[in-house]
């Protein structure tokens, strides 16, 4: 199973790069702060920045190779990339645009162009030329023009940045399933915490030219500062209730119920829960609409002004909840204390249905 | 059929005018006229021009081209001659020194129009080309001294008098023959000049040609010095 | 209009357009290169391609006559290598004009390919197109007001060729009288005025004519390349 | 007190738009989707772009009337323009660019330059040029040179879109108390709901080139389609518990709390609560974190899809809670219903603190 | 080198220098008219700017003589008006040098500022700058480029300029004979090429310093007005 294989290291004019990871395929998330760096790594992935030493490696194939002197052209490094900014070609329809890589790269015709377009809410658009289109249009162009590419690494970044929420909501799912059924691996640059939760496996933190960690979106986003805390739960579904569109998932040790409609039978999910939604109960309640009462215990309590985060231990799992200081004292919560997590249904997050063979972390 | 090329200097454009088609009139050949300066056409005679006929205003560039053996010694023939003249807008009246005594004097450029040369001996040997050269006005050929002159740019030119009979324009002052050089127009067959080429000169210095000649007021060559039309044998 | 006139003027289209035609291509190259690459002599270079401006015109038909003259090594070369021979013919005139022209052209492409945007071939290499293909699909397109502003004041000056083709290949009517020495053949006589200047309206015509075509040709690509309102 | 109003129709290419609304001082938002044509209203307003027909005034002050034929150049206009796409000056350097409106266009030296400068994070930046920052850099210097215009009204185009979230709540304050500050009308366009409801005083709701609906963010973004229900409660400290850094907020027929460290007492504030934090129990429960559990009445139950939305009336206010429909069948909850819903401390967001002088909707 | 020799360099670079100068700020005027304005006869000021190009030099060379000579009437009145006479001096060169060079000047300004993006223009106004002022900041610095290509191109015509210069003020020592009049005049005569030899070799020298002194400023520039690696 083919997947990228980074190590290298560089400048942009006067700003050093240095970076080490591997990305499987499926959707790695380079996070990380304005000026960290991220589009200076995706460029040298890409080939249109050169490295100073190091190798990159996708599916086996060297891409580039300091020691070697191996430095594949962009064009034979078969990816697609959608820029920070949009580049698209101001004398070419949009049309011609989104086929360019058929016409004058020769990319073999992957994914339809009608669905594409379909997706990205371009029909009306075709015939035009770029100059003229809205923010939002353009960067939808892009996303079209590398999905359309057959790529075999695409590099993504901020794709999403200048789209409304309902248009997000339908073009991220699509892009899971891209990432998913065409086994290709993905990097994604984005801010947004949710979605890079939503469709990340890893994420890989940029900070000042370097890789600050390589983790689960799990680990690096719940610590991430001025991000919310949350935490990512894989189970199975062992339970659908087709009437009521919710589902329970096993995540080893209790269930969870959550509303999704139209998951399957069995299917491996991950849950985002944040910790600003779960609820602390001194014992089981009846008459409430919280679903999820789960028997945890207390296996750490942290006061970060007048929040106190409560880490609970659930068998194997940990959930986190954050409640106010002053609940936490007035409930009189305790380290090893045996108490019940309230976790309303709508507030789980599918993040992410996982391919059959993708390891629970 | 077999055509003719005839490369002359650009002050025989009229005159080349008339006798070209009296030509094909009487020997049924075709000839065609290239105009350009002396010198131009001179170079590209010796770059293998295909000229068969080389007809020039200037006796030097006619020297220089038998020298190299482009042009058949035996065929040049001073085909016409002229005289210098100077023609003035202004009124004033009186000798050639009161007639160049004010404004600018339009003239050939003495370095290579051979009008300019011709002047500039003339005006040395009357004493005068000290005082004109400051305000001389070095044109790229008689007709634009001649031009100037008309327009009223110079206050007078001096330019050969078959150029101001053209215009119209009579000359103030004739300069004597002997206070320049004889101007004369040696025409030749080149070294690999058709034959009709021989037949040419020989029009030119004919009855038809010369009366072509001087009715555009050249003179008859003959009139200049002891080489005749018929055989001027050049300079070395 | 007369037949000599008519023959004249096709004749001076025909060479000014075989000048801007065969030179364009050259130009490009050359303007390519001092636009994209970085080598030692490319001031030099620049300099060059600008000598035919900077010399007087006889100085270059001269120099085309010494190098491309029946005898000249280059005018031998084009004679055996591709049975072209140049002097006093009508293609010695087209030579001289798109030498003249040469500088011209070079310009304003260089300029136009300087101002393209690298990153739209960088995202093109990206989608898979080779060089070549990324140069016909994106420079190209977007070098052409270059290309074009170029290709009319090179048609331009070769249609007013007069000093270099003068000296290279002879006044000849029919074979090289242009319309440049053709009003000037007529500027000799003092009684051509007025023959010169129905040519010179003639050549006027035919400047305008080209101008506004390339003026719309512009619009066309501008239109197609900007879609800013 | 001088605000904007806008009314106008006209085109943009093929794109018919028309518009009508006022923007008072503080900050108004323009949302809509995707080429809905909000920034084209942008740049009417801006004139940049010249509407057909009708009226534009600021401040007294007549910007654009077609029929009195008035049409005020760019550059008297006094915005501010952050443009969706930087528009940096390619040749002039970052301070350079940050200063421009000062050297070049004269306008009074307002804010100081250093101290935007730190805001935005530019000091390592000033002297190079725009060609090799990153995109949130480009985007930050185009912020700092609207905000250093000295403007009268403010336009910004997604300004913070490609920017990280810790210099997102680094900056929106900041453009929260510009607006408060300098008493000017700020037209803010964004597809962050969060940040609109953080910012804005009003939502112009944009759609295929008209104006849909204006109103409070409430109004607007609680009906927004994909985006997330939520309410937002209006109202005044009436208690600060300096401890555990919490306020009690009277909303008028019930208390809040919060947890929200430096609210002063007294203090007008919105509150956002979304509804999925809200959960509804059938009577007050103890031993629960979830402090607030405020007693309402069911008005209406929606049943979409597997959740339900459950409308609840507190004294003049209203709650939306968003639970399984599952559990709303378990509960029974029926409309005219007494019920306890359940809002935990820390899920209420303080969305904006509100001027003294504004109106309570 | 001669005295003469030096004299007639310094003239020549005297001319090519006042007529680059004198021309650039019209030529400017008339590429922003060409480039911004849309007016009826646009195609035809075009063709204008260009006639130079294609007449021969000296038709342009007489126009100019009947226009700017003593007795034409705009050689009147800037006698008149500003105590400038043309005719046989060597502001007469120059301004035969800049109509000649007027063509090249003004297509790459041109080309520069349709190639200026109306957006930074745009929001230069934004942000309260006057028109003479986004000019001078944004489309001026940004249209550097065309400004420099074109005086380059000008500057060399200006230097080679030949036909019309020596038809409107004739060749003059040391007061209109330029460095082409001289190579000119000196190929005229059958023992003059060793000089003219000297003499080209000059020019070339001149053009390769200018040539060279533009490729160092338009790096400059670009190294200021862009900034991408
Ligand atoms: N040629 C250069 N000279 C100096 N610094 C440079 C150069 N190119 C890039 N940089 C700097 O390198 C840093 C990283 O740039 P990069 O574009 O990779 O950031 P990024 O992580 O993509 O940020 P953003 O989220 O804002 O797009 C930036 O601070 C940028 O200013
Ligand atoms: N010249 C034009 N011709 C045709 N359509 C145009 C033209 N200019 C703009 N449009 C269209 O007008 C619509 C509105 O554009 P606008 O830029 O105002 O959208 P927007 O609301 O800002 O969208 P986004 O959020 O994507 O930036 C778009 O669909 C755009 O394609
Ligand atoms: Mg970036
Ligand atoms: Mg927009």
């Amino acid at each position: 199973m083919g997947g990228l294989e980074v190590d290298i290291a560089g400048k942009a004019g006067s700003f050093a790069v240095s970076a080490r990871f591997t990305a499987a395929p499926g959707v790695t998330a380079l996070f990380g702060r304005s000026g960290a760096g991220k589009s200076t790594i995706l460029k040298m992935i890409a080939g249109t920045a050169r490295p100073d030493e190091g190798r990159i490696v996708s599916d086996g194939r060297v891409l580039f190779d300091a020691a070697a002197g191996i430095d594949l052209p962009v064009r034979a490094r078969g990816i697609g990339f959608v820029f920070q900014e949009d580049r698209l070609f101001p004398h070419l329809s949009v049309r011609r645009n989104l086929t360019y890589a058929r016409w004058a790269g020769r990319r073999a015709v992957g994914r339809p162009l009608p669905e594409v377009v379909a997706l990205l809410g371009l029909e009306d658009h075709l015939d035009r030329l770029p100059g003229t289109l809205s923010g939002g249009e353009r960067q939808r162009v892009a996303i079209g023009r590398a999905l359309l590419a057959d790529p075999r690494i695409l590099l993504m970044d901020e794709p999403l940045s200048s789209l409304d929420r309902q248009r997000r909501a339908e073009i991220l799912p699509y892009l899971e399933a891209v990432a998913n059924e065409t086994c290709i691996p993905v990097l994604y640059v984005s801010h947004e915490t949710e979605e890079v939760a939503r469709l990340a496996d890893k994420v890989v933190a940029v900070e000042a030219g370097r890789v600050r960690a390589v983790g689960s979106p799990a680990e690096i986003l719940g610590g991430e500062e001025g991000g919310e805390t949350a935490v990512l739960l894989e189970g199975r579904v062992t339970g659908v209730d087709p009437h009521y569109e919710t589902a329970t998932v096993d995540i080893g040790g209790a269930t969870v119920e959550l509303s999704a409609p139209g998951l399957p039978m069995g299917a491996r999910v991950r849950l985002r829960v944040r910790a600003s939604d779960v609820a602390i109960a001194t014992r089981p309640h009846e008459g409430l609409s919280i679903r999820n009462q789960l028997s945890c215990t207390i296996e750490r309590v942290t006061v970060k002004g007048s929040a106190a985060e409560i880490l609970l231990a659930l068998g194997e799992k940990r959930l986190v909840s954050r409640i106010t200081a002053k609940s936490a004292e007035a409930l009189g919560l305790a380290v090893g204390q045996r108490v019940v997590a309230l976790v309303k249904a709508v507030s789980v997050e599918r993040a992410r249905l996982m391919r059959p063979d993708e390891a629970v972390e | 059929s077999e055509r003719l090329t005839i490369f002359a200097a650009a002050s025989m454009k009229d005159a080349m005018d008339r006798v070209v088609p009296a030509f094909t009139a009487e020997s049924g050949v075709e000839a065609v006229v290239s105009l350009a300066a002396s010198s131009v056409l001179a170079r590209q005679i010796e770059a293998g021009a295909p000229a068969d006929v080389y007809v020039s205003a200037d006796v030097e560039w006619m020297d220089w081209l038998a020298e190299r053996g482009l042009v058949r010694e035996a065929s040049v023939k001073t085909v016409a001659g002229n005289a210098l003249v100077i023609v003035s807008s202004a009124a004033a009246d009186g000798g050639v020194a009161d007639i160049l005594a004010h404004g600018r004097v339009a003239m050939g450029d003495p370095s290579h129009v051979p009008a300019g040369r011709y002047a500039r001996a003339a005006l040395s040997h009357l004493g005068l080309w000290e005082t004109v050269r400051e305000r001389a006005v070095f044109a790229e050929n008689v007709r634009v001294a001649l031009e100037l002159a008309r327009r009223g740019e110079a206050a007078a030119a001096i330019v050969y008098v078959s150029d101001a009979q053209a215009v119209g324009l009579s000359p103030r002052y004739t300069f004597p023959p002997e206070s320049h050089p004889p101007i004369l127009y040696p025409a030749a067959a080149t070294a690999k000049a058709k034959p009709g080429a021989e037949a040419f000169l020989d029009f030119l210095a004919g009855d038809t040609g010369q009366a072509i000649f001087r009715d555009l007021g050249f003179a008859r060559p003959a009139t200049m010095g002891a080489d005749g039309p018929e055989n001027r044998t050049g300079g070395r | 209009m007369t037949e000599t006139e008519a023959a004249i003027i096709l004749l001076s289209a025909k060479v000014a357009l075989a000048a801007t035609l065969f030179a364009l291509p050259l130009a490009f190259a050359v303007a390519w290169l001092l636009a994209r690459r970085c080598f030692v002599g490319k001031g030099l270079l620049q300099a060059i391609v600008t000598l035919p401006l900077v010399l007087p015109p006889v100085a270059t038909g001269y120099g085309l006559l010494l190098l491309f003259g029946t005898q000249g090594p280059l005018g031998r070369l084009m004679e055996a290598v591709f049975g072209l021979t140049f002097a006093f013919r009508w293609t010695g005139a087209a030579l001289a004009a798109g030498v003249m022209a040469f500088p011209l052209l070079v310009r304003p492409i260089r300029l136009s390919l300087e101002a393209v945007d690298r990153g739209l071939e960088e995202a093109a290499a990206t989608l898979g197109a080779r060089r070549i293909i990324v140069f016909l699909t994106v420079t190209l397109p977007l070098a052409l007001p270059g290309l074009l502003a170029g290709a009319v004041l090179g048609f331009a000056k070769a249609l007013g060729e007069f000093g270099a083709t003068i000296t290279f290949v002879s006044n000849i009517p029919g074979q090289t009288q242009t319309l440049s020495l053709a009003i000037y053949s007529l500027l000799q006589s003092p009684t051509g005025d007025a023959a010169a200047l129905r040519l010179i309206v003639v050549s006027i015509l035919l400047a305008l004519g080209a101008v506004l075509l390339s003026e719309w040709a512009g619009r066309l690509i501008r239109r197609g390349g900007d879609g800013r309102a």
